[in-house]
C-alpha cells in the first residue's frame, strides 16, 4: 500500500478501514540469509538497504522488545553533516544526502526538516577550530557558513548578548542540518523492509551465538534457534552485552545520556542551537516542545535514566544562553544507553568470527547516522568489503594507532 | 500529589466547613459561589482573564474563581482547537491551561487549577485566534476525520520541497500551546540542600499521620505537598476524623508538626523526581502566589533532598470514562466537582449530573445536593447501583453523547431499558475509578502491578532504594486505612534506622471498602470519545493504532501522542491501555504501562538553573593584576574561567591591532610585562619526586640540577601530546611544575591518579599552588635591567649568575619574598617573577614604575599569542588532542630509555607514518595577504578537495616584526617541504592564499636573544 | 548518587570525577615482550558489564582520594567502596 | 604590621580592597578574613607518625582527624585529605609559616605555602543554617564544632569549617574566585533572610 494525501482523504471518507499493519508480526523462519540483531534505526535501515540495494530479502530483524525502542526512539532528533575528520565527514555527508531523499524513497513522512544547526563560538580559539571544521565540511561536499556576532544576533536576537558570562563571538552555521521525527524513521524503514519481504520479529531476544570452527551459524533466541549465513549485530547501547556472547571485548563503554523536552510552545527556535560554552543544545519540535540535552551523566550505566546534577547543568546552560526561557517548563526527561567508543567514532566491520559482523560504537551520534549506517552495513554484509565512506570504522584501528578522534579526548569514552 | 481518600461514609448533609466570611453575601458576588468552603470569603481579590475583570477570594485557584464567576470555557485543545474547561481540580489538569502574567513574567501553559489566586492576577487564554470564544483554528475540528492519529506520516511528501517551505511552517505555527514573551525572566531563583531521616511525599491523611508519628519519635522529618493547603483530599470531602472535621484535624496536625523543631513542613512543594540512593528533587514555589517576589527573594527554590528513608503518600488520581463528546466544558471528574464544592464553595453550574461506575461518584451527588445544587441525574453503569436521595438514579445506564456550544448543556443517556433520555446539565461529574499515584515509584524503572479489586496499578516490589508507599498511593483508599498505613509505615521506616517510633492510637475514620466495576469507554456512537483531551487523542485513534500494528504501549503512545501532553497522561493513559488490551484480547497488565519519568509535574527552567544565570553562570577567576588592568582600560578575554587582559589600548588607538602591534614591538625592542598567573602550578615534593616526574613527562627529569628549569612534554597513555610546561627544581626532593591554563585541573587530576593508583609506593606529595603566587612575565632586551631595579640587590641575576633556565628564591621591593624563573615564551630575554598573590597588585604597579625609563609596556594575551607564534611554540591550538610529539616536531624528546605515560603506544604504526603531519610555519607569498587559522593546506596545483588535503593552519597572527601575517600548522611531511609554495584555502570565507612553507621559528631561530 | 567514602562517609557523587573501569590500575609492564598488545588491551578494551562494575572515581571536590567503587550498572546500587591506593597495592603495584 | 610587611609592596585582600569586606544582614554577618597565613603539610611515605608528632609539638596539639579541624592557641589545622593537612596561623606573626613548619617537621613532611591560594569568609549569626543550606550539600544541621567539610558552593570547591553549629563558620575558597564566592554568599543571604 502506498501512502499519499489522496489515500488519506480516501480513507477518511471510508471510515479508515483500509489501513493495513505498518509491518507484519511473523513467526521466525528456521534460517535466513542474514539475521540482523536489533530492531532499532540502524538494524531496520540495514534490512531495508539489503533488500533495496542488494536484493537480499531473506532477512530477519530480531528485536528483544518493540522496534524503535532503543536510541532511535529516545534521542534529540538532530541530523547533520558537520564533522571534522576525513574518517568521518564523507560518511555523515552520505547520511545527510540520504536523509534528503529518504521520505520519497521509503514513502513515509519522517518530517526531515533542514532548518539549520548553529554551533556557537565564544573564543578566538573556538573560531579557529570552527573555521577548520567549516572548511573540512565544504571540502567534503557539505555546507557551512561562519557567522560573526551580528550574524548570530540576526538569527536569534533573544540569545544572551547582554550579560553573558561567555559572550557569543559568532557561530558555524550548517544550513542543511536539522531534525527528523525520530520514531517515524524506525517505522518508515520497518515498513519499507517489511514490504520487501524482511521479517521483523519483535519480543525475541538473542541469548547466544552458535559458533562452530570459527564460523557463526546462527543465533539462539527466546523464540528458538535461527540459522543464518550471516549474523549482523546492530544493538548500540547493548553492544558489549551481545558481543560478549561471542567472546568479544569491545573498545566501548555504555553510558547514559539524558535528554529533555519542554511543554509545547508557540514557535521559539527555528533551527538547532548548540551552546559552545556550556553543555546545552536545543531545537523545537513541530509539536512545539523544546527538545534539548547536554552532557553524559559520565558514569557507566545501562539504566536508561540519569540523575539530577546533569539536569541542572544542562538547564543552567539553557538559561545562560536564552534567559527568556525562565518561565518555560521542562516536561519530561529520559535516558538512553550510549555505546561510547574509545575515540568517539563508530565501527562497521567484520569480526574475528566468520559470518559475524558488528555495527556499534555510535556514541550519542547514532541517530543522524542511521541511513548511512544501514547503507554501509548492508554494503559490507552483501559484498564483504567496507563501503568507501566507512573504510576507517575498523575494530583494529586502536591496535594500529589510527584513531578517529573528533574531540581529541583520547581513550576516555565519556569525554567524546 | 495530594492524598486521596475515597469511599467516605455518606454523611451528607453535614456542612463540615465554616468559612470565615459571611456566607449569604457570596452568591450575589459570583454566580456559582456556594456557602462554606475553605476560602476566606472576607477577602475579595481582583483578577482578569482575557482582559475581563473578575473577583475571587483568598484560597481560590484561578479555575475555582472562574467557575465561581460562571466561566467554564478556559482553553482550547491542541489539535482540533475544541473549547475546553477544567477537567480536574489539581496538577493533573489537561485542559485549563492559560498564559499567566505578562512581559518577562509571562508563563505559558499554566494550569488554572493550581494557579493560586492573588490580587491583580492577570491570565489570558492561549492557542486560539482571534479569541477563545471564536477560534479560527477550530476549523480543524471539521476536518478531524482526516487528521487522525499519525495521518502526517502518510502525506505532505510531495513535492519534496513543500514540506519545509509550506506544510511544516504552517504546522509549526499552529502547533504549540502557550507563548513566551521573549523577554528575560526578571525573577531570581534559588537552590538548596536538605537532609532528613524520613521524607514524606504528600500531606494528606497518610502523610500527615506519618509525619506526626515520625516527628513524635524525634526523627528528622520533611513533609512536602504540592498544594498550598495541607490535608489532601480531606479538604475536598465532608467527613471527619475522630470528633473533628477533616479540616480541623488537619489544622491540629499542622500545629503539632509546626511545634516540632525536627519537622520541616513544606507546602507548595512538588517532589519532582526520585533519584539514586534516596535523593529527591523538590521545587518549592515561594512567590507564585503573589504579584511579584520581594527584591532579592526567589520565585522558586530547587531543593535537593537527601533522605535516609522516603514514604510516598501521594494519593490517587481519578480517571474519567470516555464517551462521545465527553470533552465539553462542564464535563469534569466527579472528585473535582466535589472538591470545588466542598473546598472552594463553587459549583461549575447550577444543574449538575453525575456519571459513575463506582460508589465514590455518588458522594459528589450527595455533597452537591446538600449544598443546594440541583442534581438532575445520577447515571451509574452498574445495574446494582446504590440508592440516591434527592436525585433521579439511572442504574445500568450510560452517557452516550453531550450537546452544547462552548459548554455542556445536555447529556444524552442510554438507559438500562434501551431508551434514550436527554438530561439538562451544565456540568457532568464523571468518575471511572481512581489510579494510585505511582509515578515516583517508577522513576528508577520500577514497574507497577495490577490490582484487580480496585482495577488499578499499584506500586510493585521494585521501588527506589529506601522508598515505601502508603495510603491511596498504595491502593488503600479509605481514610482509616490511610491513617493506619501512614503511622505504621513511619514506624517501619524509622526502625530500619534504629529509631523507635510508636503508632499511637489512631483516630476513628471512615473505612468503607471500594466498589468499582471497571468501565473504560462507552462503545455506542460514531463520534469521537476523548481519552487524552489536551492532545486530542480519541478512542478511534487507539483503534486505528491497533489496526496499523502500533500495539505495544510505547508504539501506541508515540503513534497517537496519547499521554505526551503537559499532563503526561495522568488522566488518560489508563483508558488508552484498557482499550488496547481489549482490542488485543489481552489483560491490562499484559499490555503494560509506559514509563513514568521525572519530573512528576513540569518544572521551570529558571528554578533548575537557580542562581547560575547571566554573568554568574559560572565562577569568574580574576588575575592578581585585574584591578590594575581595568584601570589601564584593558580589554578582557575569557580563558576558561579566567578573565585575562587581552590588550591594553592606548589613547588614539582605534583598532585592536594597533595596540597589539605596539605591545609586541615594544616588548621585542625594550621590555613588556604580562600577568601569567593563570598557568597551573603544582608543587611536587618527596623522595621520589624526580622519579615521578620521569613517569609523567615524556622527557627525562631525574638529572635536572637544583636551581634549574626544564621544559616538559606530557603525553596521554595513547601517545598523544597532552600538555606542556616547565618543571623547576628547587631542591632534590622539590619541584614546581607548570601546566597550560586550560589543563591545570586535568594534569593535577592525572598526577593524582598516577600517584595513588599506578605508583602507590612512590613518596610524592602534590598540591596546587596556582593561585598562591602572582606571576609576571618580564620579557625583552631590557628585562634584566628592569628586574634589577625590583629584585633586591643582594641577589645577583646577571647572565652568569642566573643564566637561561635558572630558577631561585629571591626577595623584591625591599624584602618581599619571590620566586624567579628565567624562562621565555616570547623568545626574548625573559623572566617570570612570582610574589605572594596579595602583593600581586602592588607588584604590577612596581614593575611598571620600574619600567618607566624603558617605556615598558604591559602586554595581553593577544601579544603573547603573536610572540609565541613568531617563535613557533605550540599552544592549545596545536596540542589539540590529536597530535603526537612526532607531529609537533618533538619526537626525539620522547625518551626510549625509560617508562613514561604514553611512550609505548606512541610507537603504533598509524602514528609514525612516512607522510605524518609536521608542525611548520607559513608565510604569505604576497605579504599583504592574511594567513588564517583554520585554513586547509593544498598543493600549489591541482584539485582542492578533501582527498588532496595536506593539513591545516592551527594558529595565525600578524607579525609586526616580519611585517606580514604568519601562521603555524600541520603539513604532511612538512619538515621536508620548507621552501615549497602551497595554498592555504578557506572556502568557508571564499579565500585562498599562496604561502611558503618555512620553519615555525620565525624570530631568532637560534635562540640567541633568550640566552643573552 | 551517594558514594559511601571509606574515610568521609556518604558523599554526593557530584563531588567526584569519574574515570572508568578499575582495571586502569593494572598498567602493563613497558618492557614486556608484547607490551604494545598489552597496552592496547589495557587502554582500549573493556568488559563493560551490565551488572557489577568496579570503577574509579576521584573525589575531586573533596579529599582528592581516588576510590574503587563497585556499582551495579543496571540498578546503580553501590556494593563496595575502597581507597584505590589500597586496591593498587593489593594488586601488586608499587613504584 | 608583621616583620615582613615593611617592604614596598602593599597587600590587597582577595576581594581587592585594602580592608577586609563586611556584609551585614539581620541575624548574619559575612566577613572577609585576611589575617591568617596558611601552609599545607603532607606526610612523607613511611613518616606518617613522625610528621604527626613533629607537628603536634610545633602546634601544641595533635593534627586533626579526617573531616575535622582544631585550634591550638594561635594555630589552627584542618584535614584536607589522607596524610594532608592545612595549617593556619596569624599572618602578622607567621608570614613565613611554611618555612617554620618545614623546619619543625624536617624530612618527615612536605610543606607548601598556601596563604594566598585561598580566600576566607567567616559567617556568623543565628541564620547560618538557613543561608548555608542554600549554598552547599553539607548536612550542616547535623554538624558540630570542629567539622571540616570539603564541599562546593556555586561550582566552587571550598572548605567549610564549623566553629559553632548554626552560629559560626569559616568558608575557605579559591582566591582567584573570591568575587564569585562572595557574590554567592551574599545572594544566598539575601534570598534566605
Amino acid at each position: 500500500m502506498r501512502y499519499s494525501g489522496l489515500k488519506v482523504i480516501k480513507e477518511a471518507l471510508t471510515g479508515h478501514k483500509g489501513w493495513r499493519p505498518t509491518w507484519r508480526d511473523p513467526e521466525p523462519k528456521k534460517s535466513y540469509d542474514v539475521v540482523i540483531i536489533g530492531g532499532g534505526g540502524h538494524g531496520l535501515a540495514t534490512a531495508y538497504y539489503l533488500a533495496k540495494n542488494h536484493g537480499i530479502t531473506n532477512v530477519a530483524v530480531i528485536e528483544k522488545g518493540w522496534i524503535g525502542g532503543g536510541n532511535v526512539g529516545r534521542n534529540t532528533t538532530i541530523i547533520r553533516s558537520n564533522y571534522l575528520l576525513d574518517g568521518n565527514e564523507p560518511f555523515y555527508e552520505l547520511s545527510l544526502k540520504l536523509w534528503e531523499g529518504l521520505e520519497q524513497d521509503f514513502n513515509y513522512n519522517a518530517m526531515v526538516s533542514q532548518r539549520g544547526i548553529l554551533n556557537l563560538v565564544h573564543t578566538d580559539a573556538q573560531r579557529d577550530a570552527a573555521r577548520r571544521r567549516g572548511n573540512a565540511m565544504i571540502l567534503n561536499g557539505s555546507d557551512a557558513e561562519l557567522l560573526d556576532t551580528d550574524g548570530v544576533r540576526a538569527m536569534y536576537p533573544f540569545l544572551n548578548f547582554n550579560n553573558a558570562r561567555f559572550p557569543i563571538k559568532g557561530g558555524l552555521l550548517h544550513r542543511r542540518g536539522g531534525t527528523v521525527r525520530h520514531d517515524a524513521v524506525a517505522w518508515g524503514y520497518a515498513r519499507g523492509a517489511d514490504l520487501r519481504g524482511v521479517d521483523i520479529i519483535q519480543n525475541c531476544e538473542v541469548t547466544g551465538f552458535k559458533i562452530e570452527n570459527g564460523k557463526c551459524l546462527g543465533v539462539e533466541t527466546t523464540k528458538g534457534f535461527i540459522g543464518a549465513n550471516k549474523v549482523a549485530s546492530c544493538v548500540a547501547g547493548s553492544s558489549s552485552r551481545v558481543m560478549e556472547k561471542a567472546g568479544m571485548r569491545l573498545p566501548i563503554e555504555s553510558h547514559v545520556l539524558q535528554a529533555f523536552v519542554s511543554e509545547g510552545l508557540k514557535p521559539v527556535l527555528d533551527g538547532v542551537i548548540t551552546f559552545g560554552a556550556g553543555h546545552f543544545y536545543c531545537s523545537q519540535s513541530d509539536k512545539g516542545g523544546l527538545v534539548f540535552g547536554g552532557d553524559l551523566d559520565m558514569y557507566n550505566s545501562y539504566a536508561q535514566r540519569g540523575n539530577l546534577p546533569v539536569v541542572e547543568d544542562v538547564i543552567e546552560g539553557g538559561m545562560a544562553l536564552i534567559p527568556a526561557l525562565g518561565r518555560v517548563r521542562m516536561l519530561r526527561s529520559w535516558g538512553g544507553i550510549m555505546d561510547m567508543s574509545m575515540d568517539g567514532s563508530p565501527f562497521i566491520d567484520k569480526t574475528h568470527v566468520d559470518g559475524l559482523y558488528f555495527n556499534g560504537g555510535w556514541c550519542y551520534g547514532g541517530f543522524k547516522a542511521t541511513p548511512a549506517s544501514g547503507w554501509c552495513y548492508a554494503h559490507l554484509l552483501a559484498t564483504d568489503t567496507p563501503h568507501k565512506v566507512a573504510t576507517e570504522y575498523r575494530l583494529d584501528r586502536f591496535r594500529k594507532g589510527r584513531m578517529i578522534d573528533e574531540k581529541g579526548q583520547g581513550a576516555q569514552p565519556n569525554l567524546h | 500529589m495530594t492524598d486521596t481518600v475515597m469511599n467516605a461514609g455518606m454523611n451528607a448533609g453535614t456542612v463540615a466547613f465554616q468559612a470565615d466570611g459571611s456566607t449569604g453575601a457570596r452568591k450575589g458576588v459570583q454566580v456559582n459561589r456556594l456557602d462554606g468552603g475553605l476560602i476566606k470569603g472576607s477577602k475579595a481579590l481582583n483578577f482578569t482573564f482575557d482582559g475581563k475583570r473578575y473577583k475571587g477570594f483568598e484560597g481560590d485557584t484561578l479555575a475555582s474563581a472562574l467557575l465561581a464567576n460562571g466561566v467554564r470555557l478556559m482553553g482550547r485543545s491542541f489539535k482540533y482547537h475544541r473549547p475546553r474547561g477544567p477537567l480536574t481540580s489539581g496538577s493533573e489538569e489537561p485542559n485549563a491551561l492559560v498564559e499567566l502574567r505578562s512581559g518577562g513574567r509571562q508563563e505559558p501553559n499554566t494550569r488554572a487549577t493550581v494557579a493560586e489566586l492573588y490580587d491583580g492576577l492577570e491570565a489570558n487564554s492561549q492557542n486560539r485566534w482571534p479569541s477563545l470564544q471564536h477560534d479560527f483554528m477550530a476549523i480543524n475540528d471539521r476536518f478531524s476525520n482526516f487528521l487522525t492519529a499519525g495521518f502526517y506520516y502518510k502525506t505532505f511528501m510531495w513535492p519534496a520541497a513543500f514540506w519545509e517551505k509550506l506544510y511544516e511552517p504552517i504546522i509549526r505555527k499552529a502547533a504549540g500551546l502557550g507563548s513566551i514573551s521573549f523577554e528575560d525572566d526578571p525573577d531570581a531563583y534559588d537552590k538548596g540542600f536538605l537532609h532528613c531521616d524520613l521524607l514524606v511525599i504528600g500531606a494528606g491523611p497518610t502523610g500527615l499521620m506519618a509525619a506526626l508519628t515520625a516527628g513524635r519519635a524525634g526523627a528528622q522529618v520533611i513533609i512536602a505537598d504540592e498544594d498550598f493547603l495541607l490535608g489532601g483530599r480531606l479538604n475536598a470531602e465532608t467527613f471527619g476524623i475522630g470528633d473533628l472535621t477533616g479540616a480541623a484535624w488537619v489544622e491540629q496536625a499542622q500545629a503539632e508538626l509546626a511545634s516540632m523543631p525536627n519537622v520541616r513542613v513544606m507546602p507548595r512543594t512538588s517532589i519532582i523526581g526520585a533519584y539514586d540512593h534516596g535523593i529527591y528533587g523538590a521545587v518549592e514555589r515561594t512567590a507564585d502566589h503573589v504579584l511579584a517576589p520581594e527584591a532579592g527573594k526567589p520565585r522558586q527554590i530547587l531543593w535537593r533532598i537527601y533522605s535516609k528513608r522516603a514514604m510516598l503518600a501521594a494519593g490517587a488520581t481519578e480517571r474519567p470514562i470516555a464517551f462521545e463528546n465527553n470533552d465539553r466544558p462542564g464535563v469534569m471528574l466527579a472528585g473535582a466537582v466535589r472538591a470545588y464544592a466542598n473546598r472552594w464553595a463553587v459549583t461549575p453550574d447550577q444543574t449538575v449530573a453525575v456519571f459513575t461506575n463506582n460508589d465514590d461518584g455518588h458522594r459528589t451527588a450527595a455533597d452537591l445536593i446538600a449544598k443546594g445544587v440541583k442534581v438532575t441525574a445520577v447515571i451509574d453503569t452498574r445495574a446494582e447501583a446504590p440508592k440516591v436521595e434527592g436525585a433521579e438514579l439511572f442504574a445500568g445506564a450510560q452517557v452516550i453523547d453531550t450537546k452544547g456550544r462552548l459548554g455542556l448543556e445536555v447529556a444524552r443517556l442510554r438507559l438500562a431499558n434501551g431508551a434514550t433520555r436527554d438530561v439538562p446539565c451544565g456540568a457532568l461529574a464523571v468518575s471511572g475509578g481512581w489510579n494510585p499515584n505511582v509515578h515516583l515509584t517508577c522513576h528508577q524503572r520500577g514497574r507497577p502491578a495490577w490490582r484487580e479489586d480496585i482495577a488499578a496499578f499499584v506500586p510493585a516490589g521494585d521501588l527506589p532504594q529506601n522508598m515505601s508507599v502508603a495510603g491511596a498511593a498504595n491502593g488503600d483508599f479509605s481514610t482509616a486505612a490511610a491513617l493506619r498505613a501512614g503511622a505504621e509505615g513511619a514506624v517501619a521506616a524509622l526502625s530500619e534506622l534504629g529509631i523507635e517510633a510508636k503508632a499511637d492510637a489512631l483516630p476513628e475514620a471512615e473505612d468503607a471498602p471500594i466498589n468499582v466495576t471497571p468501565f473504560w469507554y462507552v462503545k455506542e456512537g460514531k463520534g469521537r470519545a476523548w481519552l487524552d483531551q489536551q492532545n486530542d487523542v480519541t478512542v478511534k485513534d487507539v483503534k486505528l493504532a491497533h489496526q496499523e500494528n502500533f500495539r505495544s504501549v510505547e508504539h501506541l503512545k508515540r503513534y497517537t501522542t496519547l499521554g505526551m501532553a503537559t499532563d503526561q497522561g495522568k488522566t488518560s493513559n489508563m483508558g488508552g491501555l484498557a482499550i488496547m488490551a481489549e482490542l488485543a484480547g489481552k489483560q491490562i497488565p499484559e499490555v503494560g504501562t509506559t514509563m513514568f519519568r521525572p519530573p512528576y509535574t513540569p518544572v521551570s527552567f529558571g528554578v533548575m538553573a537557580g542562581r547560575s544565570v547571566g554573568e554568574e553562570f559560572r565562577p569568574t577567576r580574576k588575575t592578581p593584576s585585574h584591578k590594575w588592568a581595568e584601570e589601564q582600560g584593558a580589554e578582557f578575554v575569557e580563558v576558561g574561567q579566567w578573565l585575562r587582559a587581552q590588550w591594553f589600548p592606548k589613547k588614539g588607538e582605534t583598532h585592536w591591532r594597533q595596540s597589539v602591534d605596539r605591545e609586541v614591538l615594544q616588548t621585542r625592542n625594550s621590555v613588556g610585562i604580562c600577568d601569567v598567573t593563570t598557568l597551573g602550578k603544582i608543587d611536587v615534593q618527596g623522595k621520589d619526586a624526580a622519579a615521578f616526574l620521569n613517569k609523567m613527562y615524556a622527557n627525562a627529569f631525574a638529572k635536572l640540577p637544583v636551581g634549574k628549569v626544564r621544559y616538559g612534554l606530557m603525553l596521554r597513555e595513547d601517545g598523544i601530546a597532552y600538555d606542556d610546561g616547565t618543571a623547576a627544581r628547587f631542591a632534590e626532593d622539590h619541584f614546581v611544575v607548570t601546566t597550560t591554563t586550560a589543563n591545570a585541573v586535568l594534569v593535577y587530576r592525572n598526577m593524582e591518579f598516577a600517584r595513588q593508583c599506578l605508583f602507590p609506593d612512590m613518596d610524592v606529595q602534590l598540591i596546587s599552588t596556582t593561585e598562591a603566587w602572582a606571576q609576571f612575565a618580564v620579557a625583552g632586551p631590557n628585562a634584566r635591567k628592569l628586574l634589577q631595579k625590583v629584585v633586591d640587590p643582594e641577589f645577583d641575576i646577571s647572565n652568569e649568575a642566573f643564566p637561561f633556565m635558572a630558577c631561585g628564591e629571591v626577595t623584591v621591593a625591599g624584602g618581599c619574598r619571590a620566586r624567579l624563573f628565567r624562562i621565555s615564551f616570547s623568545g626574548e630575554l625573559a623572566y617570570e617573577i612570582a610574589v605572594p598573590t596579595r602583593y600581586g597588585d602592588a607588584m604590577i604597579r612596581k614593575l611598571m614604575e620600574a619600567g618607566e625609563e624603558f617605556d615598558a609596556v604591559p602586554y595581553g594575551t593577544e601579544a603573547l599569542g603573536v610572540m609565541r607564534i613568531e617563535k613557533g611554540h605550540a599552544a592549545g591550538n596545536e596540542l589539540n588532542g590529536t597530535t603526537s610529539a612526532l607531529n609537533l616536531g618533538m619526537g626525539r624528546m620522547v625518551s626510549k630509555k625509560k617508562d613514561c605515560i604514553g611512550n609505548t603506544l606512541s610507537e603504533r604504526e598509524g602514528m609514525n607514518q612516512e607522510n605524518a603531519l609536521k608542525l611548520v610555519g607559513f608565510k604569505p607569498v604576497n605579504a599583504a595577504e592574511p594567513v588564517q587559522a583554520g585554513a586547509h593546506l593544498m598543493n600549489a596545483d591541482g584539485e582542492v578537495s578533501a582527498a588532496t588535503d595536506q593539513g591545516y593552519i592551527t594558529s595565525a597572527a600578524y607579525s609586526p616584526v616580519l611585517g606580514c601575517s604568519i601562521g603555524i600548522g600541520f603539513l604532511k611531511s612538512g619538515d621536508s617541504r620548507k621552501g615549497e609554495v602551497i595554498r592555504a584555502v578557506n572556502p568557508l570565507e571564499g579565500k585562498e592564499v599562496q604561502v611558503e612553507v618555512v620553519s615555525a621559528h620565525f624570530v631568532d631561530p637560534e635562540g640567541e636573544r633568550l640566552r643573552g | 548518587m551517594i558514594i559511601n567514602h571509606p574515610i568521609l562517609g556518604p558523599r554526593d557523587s557530584q563531588e567526584f570525577t569519574y574515570l572508568g573501569d578499575a582495571t586502569l590500575i593494572d598498567r602493563p609492564d613497558w618492557e614486556a615482550d608484547d607490551a604494545a598488545g598489552q597496552f592496547h588491551d589495557y587502554l582500549y578494551l573493556r568488559d563493560n558489564p551490565a551488572g557489577e562494575h568496579r570503577e574509579l572515581w576521584f573525589h575531586e571536590q573533596g579529599d582528592r582520594s581516588w576510590l574503587v567503587v563497585t556499582r551495579n550498572t543496571v540498578t546503580h546500587e553501590i556494593l563496595n567502596v575502597e581507597l584505590a591506593r589500597d586496591v593498587a597495592r593489593a594488586r601488586g603495584r608499587s613504584k | 604590621m608583621g616583620k615582613f610587611d615593611n617592604h614596598g609592596l602593599k597587600a590587597v585582600s582577595p576581594l581587592g580592597g585594602f580592608e577586609p569586606q563586611v556584609d551585614a544582614f539581620t541575624g548574619l554577618l559575612i566577613r572577609e578574613v585576611t589575617d591568617r597565613a596558611l601552609a599545607s603539610l603532607g606526610a612523607r611515605q613511611g613518616s606518617e607518625d613522625a610528621v604527626k608528632s613533629a607537628a603536634a609539638s610545633y602546634l601544641g596539639g595533635a593534627l586533626p582527624e579526617p573531616a575535622s579541624w582544631n585550634a591550638n592557641g594561635e594555630f589552627a589545622a584542618w584535614w584536607m585529605g589522607p596524610d594532608l593537612w592545612m595549617i593556619s596561623a596569624p599572618h602578622d606573626s607567621h608570614e613565613l609559616l611554611a618555612g617554620e613548619l618545614k623546619e619543625a617537621v624536617g624530612e618527615a613532611g612536605s610543606v607548601v605555602e598556601q596563604t594566598d591560594g585561598w580566600c576566607r569568609f567567616d559567617m556568623e549569626g543565628s541564620r547560618c543554617f538557613d543561608v548555608l543550606e542554600r549554598l552547599c550539600n553539607a548536612n550542616i544541621r547535623a554538624g558540630k564544632p570542629g567539622d571540616a567539610t570539603r564541599t562546593s558552593m556555586e561550582h566552587l570547591g571550598v572548605f567549610l569549617l564549623c566553629h559553632e553549629a548554626g552560629q559560626k563558620y569559616s568558608i575557605v575558597g579559591p582566591r582567584s574566585s573570591a568575587g564569585s564566592l562572595h557574590h554567592a554568599l551574599v545572594a544566598a543571604a539575601q534570598s534566605a533572610i
